[in-house]
């Protein structure tokens, strides 16, 4: 590990540990009840009483699988459709406006749909966190492809590039920030999406854990989930940017 | 490796002849989660071939959801709620009565000069619309001789009532347990207002088709719950763990939920009794478009209950 | 591929730029036999880039067509390989890999390597082969992309001013290199340059576009005053005036001699004054045409 | 109107007739219960009780106001933050990963919280559909800031433009278009979060008309309020496309 | 601005690509006085356009240090103004806005039109003023670069290869013009350019750049076959051998007379041939330097 890169993490650090001690100082000076705002060490407690009971591992497991899988599939989708109304005008007339309809239905509306299509077990959990995975990688893709240099889609279409060999070599490369960051918002919005897909008939994960400690007031339990929604998600995005960046590895 | 999720068992759809019993619990549901820790219906049941599955429901509003959508048979809500869904045409008949849960009251903070539903007059409260703090609140206002309109009812989910509540920025809350007795052991607050008879009672409806095909396991569960309320009564300290436990509150307020406020020695036959409360409650359903019209929700209440099978229970 | 013809009959180009139609090009007729090579020269805006996107298929013209060998260009030509103006080389590919951007379909693997490898050393590049394009110099990209085009081994090989950011030493070995592929593979050439030395020394034909239209008097005074030495705008397009006629061909020439030629050949000398002169400029030596 | 602009229109509305037919067809099948699916027919009818009793065009005023304000609020500090991790080193190691953090906490989440430190009222409301808007506009354009063209960036310094007059002349207008995808992700997600907003101490809005009916099993009355939302949505978006596109209409 | 020198003294600089360091300057000592106007010479990829960024303070140099006014160049230098060797049009601005965009800070208003005209009209771009840059030629395209340049009246000028996209006429006029506004404004101006006529026309010196470290001798065989006619890579950087030393200044010629010179001086003939002996190539009247 370099200097510059510890010089990075610390400086990341700095927010949170400054958020940390603004609530430890509001929650001791006791401007509002333990109910309300419990300092943080009853939040460490909490984490400590789950752990112990051996909770705790499987709602961070099921749930992290459930955004995976449901991220794997939306975003594939999600390339797919944005490549296709990208490459095609008659796709775009066609899909385009009813996607950006379907794009407005929150993701608790989804619930009840869901749950009458496909009942309770994993598919429609999956299913709305793969909803939510793919609206900003249909966006953000679709956008990009529509906006990429022309000049470098002409040196593909001369070097006899066309259909999903330009979308390949040209079209999908010169997006890739685009894609990236559309991708890094699909599993953002993925992770949003879960809380709801686990208010579908659900008894595990972080999104049960936040609803029923919201549902029982334990303020201690659900600032407790927050915060590890929090952190997995910044840590699912950092492992994201990690691996969509290796292979291309381009200082463009 | 993956985490085995919550599909269930594949027995039920390729099982050949195998049958499944589909059951919510609820921490509103005390003998529910009695029945699910005990393996009761289970174990009867194995013999018949038919497995139980559980299902939380956090709320009336989903247990409906789940039976609308057919993915329970039998699910447990307050019984406005099971009436409003009926009026809607949820296709659902209550077999059983519960409790009479006394699940709602009116709450003020620790250092409010009110002391009576009278004395909010003109006052802003919190409660959560179509539900049975709500209800009870239209009741308690009409009790003290007050119009709704006397006051501000401020809609808030249950949760963040108490926190408007305990905040200040309500003076009053239609509050429900156990976040009531939790915001009354942590924070102080008072109960004003308590009234039994104003709850709408605890209620277990079944799916009509569920009913028309399977009204033995229907009677299975009936009598079970019976059980299980007997059972409670038999074993306070046992059952008082038993709910804290499940539904993740401090004993103290497990305690005087359980024990204090749900009165469990009740006749589970659904009618008169319930059809009281509905009647008063029922003008307020129309006038907030819970339901269609009002000759929908006269129909819900005549066609609601099914009490032939708690007429008929009998303990294992 | 072996050479093919490139006949390009009757072709106009308008362009419409806020809402306003401006005619490019207008009845350019010009046949290039199978093998041939062929210089554009024009004045700047005359329309020799489209003209070659034209004939590459990469856009279609208003009015004629473009035939590839008989046979009407397609919007991807796979018979054709441009080096265009700017060399427009893919900013996520290293040097190596765009040249690999350039093989024909089919071409994998070692060969594929190998090819690539052949055709970096022959530009002088094999030790930029794994660099990106923006860590390269102007004329190292150029070549990069000359490097694409010859790797395609096309029919028709359309190249846009390949050699304005090379070094006199540079420029004369990379002309010499085409003179040579051009020879064994027997490739078509439409070659535009603003280079008339080049244009001698590589073509067999070079042909002026620029507009054809009644040529202003010579004695016009010049439009700027900063202008001098030089005649006033004969051809320059890009200029009020002749733009809305549309460019076509002014002048062929047929170049005497067979390539390689010798570049101190005294009929070129001869030549070169009297395209300059055609293009506007008076040369020391200058020979009316 | 233009011709190509009509077949545009019938395109896009090819999508929408075939869901309806479809949803006709299956309600009309008997497989689900009008409680369950009710046929169009019945959604239209709750929409004319609804406009009977004169309450539709109050959820619409009033949540198109709050995702309105919201977005305006949201997008600008999007905007402002984005711009400036995407200018600063410094500014980006400090914040960038709490904001990715804080990106991960999902609406339901922030509804307690809101409650806690701006209690009940419009504002917690907006603030909730601010942050909703915020996230996806910082991300896509701070991304795309630090994917600019080297080349433009370095004609920018060469003609003396540095800071803000750098940020407004060459790398705002580069990143136009993925500046334009983020602000309309980030009102389509504002919409998203009013949802969650009209739980806090509603009584009317489209998000409090969805979860009210979703509590009553009004099934009619939440497909209804689930077309509303993707309805407005998706004009809402349409109109940010016109707006935002005008000023530059630039055929890049 | 009036004009201000440009001193580069002991300038080293040394670029990093996959893992490897590789110097690409080397001792660069150079001074250009106020309003002198010096020519850059030197084979593709020696290094031309990073000397020209390093004195624009585009870069910061590995070692040494560029003064422009006797003040280190600053990061956004003020002072200075860049044609680059691409057009480096801003897309998204018409050909208008893209000159206007060069205008000194304070110019606004009726003023900054008139400016932005004028420029347009000397470079011969007014019909194209409200084209977007994709929608011009690439010598159009250059042109306006060109304009942007000079609207900036900047104290000095540094040109990468300007007129590289320019046909023969057109590339006259704009030396003509750049000759005359340099005389005009006393700008200090160093110009890069593959060019030698060019470079005498307009220069003051001529600065040959390169590597100096033990030149290759003059019997080596040419790397490849393709390549006659000229000879061996003498002073070609891009090749193996050279590159790791870094270039820097191989000769410095004073071109005799004051300009605006007559371009059919014999002197220059000489010195053109000298130079391009020196750059590598034979030319028919070869004189040894
Ligand atoms: N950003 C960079 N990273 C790595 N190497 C670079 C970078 N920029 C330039 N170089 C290297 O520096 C050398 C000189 O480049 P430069 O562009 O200055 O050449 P030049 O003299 O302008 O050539 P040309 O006449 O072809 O434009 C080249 O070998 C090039 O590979
Ligand atoms: N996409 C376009 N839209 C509008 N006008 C265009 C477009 N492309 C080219 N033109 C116009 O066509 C004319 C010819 O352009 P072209 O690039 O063919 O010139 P050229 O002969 O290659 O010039 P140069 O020698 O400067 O490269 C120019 O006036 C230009 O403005
Ligand atoms: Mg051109
Ligand atoms: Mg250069």
């Amino acid at each position: 590990m370099t200097l510059p890169r510890i010089g990075r993490i610390t400086a990341g650090a700095l927010l949170p540990a400054v958020i940390l001690v603004v609530w430890h100082l509001v929650a001791a000076a006791g401007i509002y009840s333990a109910a309300q705002l419990p300092p943080p060490g009853e939040v460490l407690s909490a984490l400590g009483e789950l752990l112990r009971r051996g909770e705790l591992w499987h709602h961070v497991a099921i749930s992290t699988q459930r955004v995976l899988i449901g991220f794997a599939v939306g975003s594939v989708l999600g390339l797919t459709l944005g490549g296709l109304v990208g490459l095609s005008r008659a796709a775009n007339a066609v899909l385009s406006p009813t996607v950006q309809a379907i794009r407005a239905v929150p993701s608790l509306a989804w619930v009840p749909l869901l749950l009458l299509w496909l009942g309770i077990g994993e598919t429609p959990k999956i299913v709305l966190v793969a909803i939510g995975a793919f609206f900003p990688v249909y966006t953000t893709v679709s956008a990009a492809l529509s906006h990429i240099d022309p000049h470098l889609v002409e040196v593909g279409r001369a070097y006899g590039r066309s259909g999903l060999a330009l979308l390949g070599t040209v079209l999908f490369p010169a997006a890739t920030p685009a894609i990236l960051s559309g991708l890094r918002l699909g599993l953002a919005q993925g992770w949003l999406f879960l809380v709801a897909a686990e208010l579908i008939a659900s008894s595990m994960g972080l999104g049960f854990l936040l609803i029923d400690s919201q549902n029982t007031g334990r303020t201690d339990v659900m600032l407790l989930a927050i915060i590890l929604l929090a952190l997995i998600g910044k840590f699912s995005d950092t492992l994201l940017g990690l691996v969509t960046v290796t292979p291309s590895a381009a200082p463009r | 490796g993956c985490v085995q999720g919550e599909d269930a068992p594949a027995t039920d759809a390729d099982g050949g002849g195998s049958v499944a019993l589909r059951l919510d619990y609820a921490y509103y549901n005390p003998a529910s989660l009695v029945l699910r820790e005990q393996k009761w219906l289970e174990t009867e049941l194995a013999g018949k071939g038919v497995t139980v599955s559980w299902q939380l429901s956090a709320g009336s509003n989903k247990a409906n959801e789940a039976l609308r959508a057919d993915a329970i048979d039998v699910g447990s809500t307050a019984g406005a709620a099971a009436l409003v869904a009926r009026a809607n045409g949820s296709p659902i008949k209550t077999i059983d009565v519960f409790s009479q849960p006394e699940w709602a009251a009116i709450v003020v903070p620790k250092d409010s000069p009110v002391t009576s539903v009278a004395q909010l007059k003109g006052k802003k409260i919190a409660a959560t619309k179509g539900t049975d703090p709500y209800f009870f609140l239209l009741q308690a206002l009409d009790a003290a001789g007050l119009k709704p309109a006397d006051v501000t009812v401020t809609n808030l989910q249950h949760a963040d009532g108490r926190t408007a509540l305990e905040r200040g920025d309500v003076d009053a809350w239609a509050g429900l347990d156990p976040l009531m007795a939790t915001s009354e052991v942590d924070a102080g607050s008072k109960l004003i207002y308590r009234n039994v008879a104003f709850n709408s009672y605890g209620v277990l409806n079944a799916r009509e088709a569920f009913l028309a095909e399977h009204p033995d396991l229907a009677q299975s569960v009936v009598n079970a719950y019976e059980k299980a309320r007997q059972w409670i009564t038999a074993n306070p300290d046992q059952a008082v763990a038993l709910y804290a436990k499940e539904a993740k509150i401090s004993e103290p307020v497990a305690k005087a939920v359980l024990t204090e406020r749900t009165v469990l020695d009740i006749d589970p036959v659904p009618g008169a009794a319930q059809r009281a409360v509905f009647e008063k409650i029922l003008p307020v359903l129309v006038a907030d478009a819970n339901v269609k019209s009002e000759a929908d929700a006269r129909t819900a209440i005549d066609t609601l209950f099914e009490p032939k099978y708690a007429t008929a229970r009998v303990v294992s | 591929m072996s050479a093919v013809p490139l006949e390009i009959s009757g072709v106009g180009k308008e362009f419409t730029t806020s809402g306003r139609r401006r005619a490019v090009l207008a009845g350019v007729d010009l046949t290039v036999a199978a093998g041939e090579v062929v210089a554009l020269l024009g004045p700047s805006g005359c329309g020799k880039s489209t003209l070659l996107r034209l004939a590459g298929g990469l856009d279609t013209p208003t009015s004629g067509r473009v035939l590839v060998d008989g046979r009407p260009v397609r919007e991807f030509e796979p018979r054709c390989a441009v080096v265009f103006q700017e060399p427009r080389l893919l900013p996520w590919r290293t040097v190596e890999r765009n040249v690999a951007f350039g093989l024909p379909r089919g071409v994998t693997g070692d060969q594929a390597q190998a090819e690539v490898a052949h055709w970096l050393s022959v530009v002088g590049l094999a030790d930029f082969a794994k660099h990106r394009p923006r860590q390269v110099s102007g004329g190292m990209a150029q070549r990069a992309a000359l490097a694409r085009a010859l790797a395609r081994r096309p029919g028709v090989l359309l190249l846009d001013e390949p050699f304005a950011a090379l070094d006199a030493l540079t420029r004369l070995r990379m002309q010499d290199l085409l003179a040579e592929v051009q020879r064994a593979a027997g490739t078509t050439v439409l070659l535009v340059t603003h280079d008339v030395d080049e244009a001698l020394h590589l073509a067999d034909r070079v042909v002026l576009l620029g507009a054809t239209a009644s040529p202003p008097s010579q004695g016009e005074p010049p439009q700027d005053s900063v202008v001098e030495n030089v005649s006033p705008r004969r051809t320059a397009c890009g200029q009020p005036g002749d733009v809305d006629d549309g460019a076509s061909i002014r002048l062929v020439l047929d170049v005497p001699g067979t390539r390689p030629r010798d570049r101190a050949d005294a009929r070129l000398a001869t030549l070169r004054s009297a395209l300059l002169a055609e293009l506007g400029v008076r040369t020391p030596a200058a020979v009316p045409s």
